[in-house]
């Protein structure tokens, strides 16, 4: 080998010379390996962190922003919320099954961390086309990871959303978003303070799995390579019963404030969370490496400084309660030890034996604080201008199976959605399936029900995003603050999950560039503060990157909850409106991908219209003016009218709606209406006082799904094709090889 | 010819197996002694008709890479018995 | 005097919180037993709850069973006391040898999370003693391993002494008979797959788990 | 005395084996010819210290007996090698 060591270890000439900078040395193989994989684009966002600065992060009811492991906002009764979302994209490519699992594991840390009791996670799934086998074993292994892991664990699954495309064949997309809930004055940091404090490591061994990179440091103490890649193994396997003890654990030490602070161990390991703590309460630490429980004999301190773990927490305790941490710990069966304590300065210290030798020594704030940031080059594609004028209207001619494409476009997820536990806590009141979750706000010590309620949702659009990233961005926002709108709820914050292809490509960095500026410009427009997110980049495969998928979670407060929203069942006899613009375009559309037709241009979203849209949708939800309600969005108002049909049993007779675009464009801002025919004049009323567009599109009855003009089907057709659509597919099997 | 196949997959060594370790901490519970290093695996058998051993063994591989196991992390170890 | 309901904890249960909610807004009282305390303390009748004790490692219920409270539970039933198995808690107390059977992974081998529709078969039992014969009733199930498995002869048994109180109208899970679930020979100790302590409460869609747990808090009072 | 033991345990003969069957036409599937009954079991590795090989035996037949399985529905078959 003669690459030098950080170059192996993926650091630069330049990143190793601020290394030599910071230090007044050279680093030897522990420091290096620490700053390696704390300087990973991973732990570091060194190549996002110029750009994320442009989300809007305050608001009024931000109790904290971007930079803890969640966000926490204020939903009032003095109840906090805290939110994030992670992803888990190229372990579950490798081993799904795990590799989601951990996903879910590391997420749901992420929260309790906070001080919060998980109660939801949500899962925005991305994989390659369904008819692929070997996409089908990732999807069929992931779900039943998150499954496993989630159901195991005591977290319901509330919502997520799943879409197949060939842009994820070679690399899939695992998000995972976990909702926390604690009372306000619960709230705790991941910071260490009090020199003389102790830190205690709680929950699993550490081994050597998950430790990637770093590993060529020891190569040349084991033999040949297999021998080696079995020794350090990169794919780490979830144990739920562990991460269960370790929730009720943590939150017992914190409701009796046995703790000063605490952290999850999640990429990067001990390193990351001796560091990350120290540097954030201004103090240093020094610490044990001897004391870390191992799992296999002859570990070196930089396998145990850089271990990926799971299941693991570093509580920062005072020494007058290590006792009373240590029963707890006792009694729910975690593991704990004494690794280290916080010292005065800010030098984290890795020893061999608190008071034995030191094997390195570094300013614990220079692993976050002093990372790389990176400006990369960025350029629009050579051929953006070719690319707008090649929309997919010009190819209308040569299709008009308007029954076939519909029925290409819908499938029930109930495939999915029927292996979560989407009901724990008796909270879920919308679940899976829903334009929204919505669950019972229950106040998180006293059990008493606030009467008030949650609702969430999490969206993505890859096709908007290729199409334009910065438009598509700004149109997933405005599609989540719809959905919750279709729940009655009041958007209160919003997290997100970037997953995009390698920043070196200076497209793929225009990409991020324009999809953070879409969302930043959508979220100012709706008061709407990011608290938090994720990015996940070098989602590539033999050189090709993944569509630009930025994937938002929004938050929102139902001020009455007194009844279930209204959903997507209509009622016999129901007259049937859309509100919002008329529909424009066909690019990104879901009917435009399925055809190959993947350029063109996105409408630009009119904000003023869509607030209004979403305010008189929230307004005739809470007044329960309307008997269902779907907002127009995948598949356009073709696939949103079959939905509701195929929830409600009830067919249905529409006109007006003559063309491709009427039926499957996806111009944003339309929401489909079932209104009882005794409440039409009043809400013809609102919606003329909204002074919001309106159309009346039919009536729903019967057995059929007729619209005037374009097709007419038999629901019971519909029905089966939506509920068979992913066992079929699936029964194809499934091969990882 | 048939054969009786027993595959045995097991993880990989350096995989954590976190059934593995609350069975041997329950085992301890029960009052047994001296147990140790527990790992859990599959065991599949199955009845397989080949033209010999060697064809017997080499479907069987291929079953093992494309689909029994994940070679991330299980390895699988294939027992052949002939019947008849 | 309402009764106490003590519900069982062990590490990894997850549906101890839902079970105390539903009985308390039924009238009942309750409270949480650690798995390690052999102390019932004064509860009146016990749940054993869903989740997945000691994380369902080796098989539902096969280390749980062991715990100092499960010993307590073993002579609480013999003497007559109401016990009450949901989900995971009938996974228990089939490995305990308080219910006959065993639960096997769905024949779908998929975990299954949804509503279903199940048919009262007896009203003679802590469980169903205030519904009607007959009647159906929608609750959620929420399961890997709700394949009720046992012998023909235990089968049989189980019929002709009418300890069958429930059954799947739509067999989800590929369970014998249908069972959804069952009693003792006493009729004290019944367990069920389905949970309906998440069919209670009118925000989540479906009341019809409360003649059932109605059932089981009068039966406690006796 | 220390010896590797291999418990496996398997569902008895009667009871229906859903693993099993789907692994089998997944085979089929898969265009895997000649591969049937297939019955999925479970494979638990670990060492055990006893005075001798009887003792262990013992130990492993009791431990199978109270908690390895679950005697409604499956068998054990007990494999022990010594390593000292
Ligand atoms: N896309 C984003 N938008 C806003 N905040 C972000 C984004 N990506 C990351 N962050 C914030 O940066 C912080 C560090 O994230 P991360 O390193 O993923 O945390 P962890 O150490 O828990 O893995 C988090 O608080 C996160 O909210
Ligand atoms: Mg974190």
């Amino acid at each position: 080998m003669n690459e030098p060591v950080h170059r192996t270890l993926g650091l630069t000439d330049d990143e190793l010379e601020k290394i030599i900078e910071i230090l007044g040395r050279e680093p030897n193989h522990l420091e290096l390996a620490m700053y390696s994989v704390m300087w990973s684009e991973h732990c570091s966002y060194k190549s996002s962190r110029v750009h994320l600065k442009r989300l809007p992060v305050e608001g009024e009811h931000v109790l904290v922003g971007p930079g803890e492991n969640a966000g926490v906002i204020d939903v009032g009764d003095d109840i906090a919320i805290a939110i994030r979302i992670e992803s888990h994209n190229h372990p579950s490519y490798i081993e799904p099954y795990q590799g989601a699992a951990t996903g879910v594991g590391g997420i749901i840390r992420d929260i309790f961390t906070m001080g919060a009791r998980p109660i939801a996670i949500m899962d925005p799934l991305r994989f390659g086309p369904i008819d692929d086998a070997r996409s089908r074993w990732v999807a069929e292994g992931v779900v039943s990871g998150i499954s496993g892991y989630g159901n195991s664990v005591g977290v319901p699954n509330i919502g997520g959303e799943t879409v197949f495309d060939e842009t994820y064949i070679g690399n899939p997309l695992v998000n995972v978003l976990c909702l926390g809930i604690l009372p306000k004055d619960r709230l705790v940091l991941g910071q260490a303070s009090g020199v003389g404090n102790l830190a205690v490591l709680l929950g699993s061994t550490t081994g050597r799995d998950g430790i990637g990179g770093v590993s060529v440091l020891a190569s040349a103490g084991f033999g040949d390579e297999d021998e080696d890649t079995e020794k350090r193994p990169s794919v780490q396997v979830g144990d739920p019963f562990e991460e269960k003890r370790l929730i009720e654990c943590c939150l017992e030490l914190l409701d009796a404030r046995l703790v000063v602070g605490i952290q999850d161990l999640g990429g990067a390991g001990l390193s990351c969370a001796a560091s990350e703590t120290a540097s954030r309460g201004g103090v240093g630490m020094d610490f044990d490496v001897s004391a870390v429980p191992q799992r296999e004999m002859g570990m070196e301190p930089f396998e145990i400084m850089t271990s990926e773990s799971q299941e693991r927490m570093l509580a920062i305790v005072s020494p007058d309660n290590l006792e009373n941490v240590l029963a707890i710990s006792k009694k729910w069966e975690i593991r704990s030890s004494v690794v280290g304590k916080v010292t005065e300065g800010g030098q984290l210290r890795i020893l061999d034996g608190i008071d034995g030798p030191v094997l390195g020594e570094v300013p614990a704030s220079s692993l976050h604080e002093d990372a790389p940031l990176y400006n990369r080059p960025m350029a629009p594609p050579d051929d953006l201008n070719a690319r707008k004028e090649d929309k997919p209207e010009k190819y209308l001619l040569e299709t008009n199976d308007f029954s076939g494409d519909l029925l290409n476009l819908i499938y029930s997820h109930e495939w999915i959605t029927s292996q979560y536990d989407s009901q724990l806590f008796l909270n879920t009141v919308a679940g899976p399936g829903s334009n929204a979750a919505v669950l019972r706000l229950k106040h998180p010590v006293t059990g008493e029900d606030t009467g008030r309620g949650l609702a969430v949702t999490t969206d993505g659009n890859h096709r908007w995003c290729a199409v334009d990233p910065r438009r598509g961005s700004a149109l997933t926002v405005a599609e989540s603050m719809l959905n919750l709108a279709c729940v009655g709820a009041e958007p209160r914050a919003l997290v997100n999950c970037l997953n995009f292809g390698n920043p070196e490509n200076p497209t793929v960095m225009w990409q991020l560039s324009e999809a953070i500026d879409g969302m930043s410009e959508a979220c100012r427009e709706f008061d709407l503060p990011v608290v938090g997110g994720n990015v996940s980049l070098y989602n590539e495969s033999q050189g090709t990157n993944i569509d630009p998928t930025p994937i938002v979670g929004v938050i929102g407060v139902i001020d009455t909850l007194d009844a279930p929203p209204p959903g997507h069942k209509w009622s016999e006899g129901d007259r049937l409106i859309v509100i919002g613009p008329e529909p424009e375009g066909l690019s990104g559309s879901a009917w435009a991908f399925g055809k190959g037709y993947r350029k063109g241009i996105l409408r630009e979203l009119d904000y003023d219209l869509h607030k209004k849209i979403c305010q008189v949708t929230r307004e005739l939800v809470q007044k329960k003016l309307v008997t269902a309600v779907h907002d127009v969005s995948s598949g356009g108002v073709g696939v949103a009218t079959a939905e509701m049909a195929i929830a409600s049993g009830v067919g249905c007779s529409l006109a007006r709606i003559s063309s491709h675009e009427a039926l499957f464009s996806e111009s944003s801002s339309r929401v489909v209406l079932a209104v009882n025919p005794d409440e039409l004049t009043n809400v013809e009323e609102i919606l003329n006082a909204a002074e919001v567009p309106k159309a009346r599109i039919g009536l729903a009855h019967g057995d059929r799904f007729t619209i005037k003009g374009l097709l007419d089907l038999e629901l019971q057709s519909i029905q089966n094709k939506w509920e068979n659509h992913l066992p079929i597919a699936f029964e194809g099997g499934t091969t990882q090889g | 010819m048939q054969f009786e196949a027993t595959v045995e997959v097991q993880l990989k060594a350096g995989i954590a197996d976190p059934q593995g370790s609350t069975i041997e901490n329950a085992t301890l519970k029960l009052g047994f002694n001296g147990i140790e290093n527990v790992r859990v695996g599959k065991s599949i058998r199955f009845a397989i008709t080949a033209d010999d051993e060697v064809k017997a063994k080499e479907i069987i591989q291929d079953l093992c890479d494309k689909f029994l196991t994940n070679p991330v992390i299980e390895n699988a170890t294939i027992h052949l018995q002939g019947v008849e | 005097m309402s009764p106490t309901i003590g519900v069982i904890v062990f590490p990894g249960s997850n549906c101890e919180q839902d079970a105390l909610e539903a009985v308390t807004s039924l009238g009942a009282k309750s409270k949480l037993i650690w798995h390690d305390s052999f102390d019932l303390g004064s509860a009146d009748a016990v749940i054993i709850p869903g989740g997945f004790a000691h994380g369902d490692y080796l098989r539902p219920g096969a280390i749980a069973r062991f715990s100092p409270a499960m010993e307590s539970v073993f002579a609480f039933a013999r003497s007559g006391r109401p016990v009450l198995g949901i989900c995971n808690g009938f996974q228990v107390l089939t490995e305990a040898g308080l219910l006959p059977g065993a639960l096997q992974k769905n024949s779908g081998l998929k975990f299954l999370c949804k509503p279903v529709n199940l048919t009262v078969r007896t009203t003679n039992s802590v469980l169903t003693s205030q519904t009607v014969k007959g009647d159906g009733l929608r609750i959620p199930v929420n399961h890997f391993e709700g394949n009720y498995t046992c012998t023909e002869e235990t089968l049989e048994e189980l019929q002709d002494e009418d300890r069958i109180l429930l059954t799947y109208e739509d067999n989800p899970n590929g369970s014998m008979g249908d069972i959804a679930g069952i009693c003792n020979a006493e009729r004290n100790v019944v367990g069920l797959m389905p949970h309906p302590e998440r069919a209670c409460h009118p925000l989540l869609g479906s009341t019809d788990g409360q003649p059932l747990l109605k059932s089981f808090i009068e039966s406690s009072e006796l």
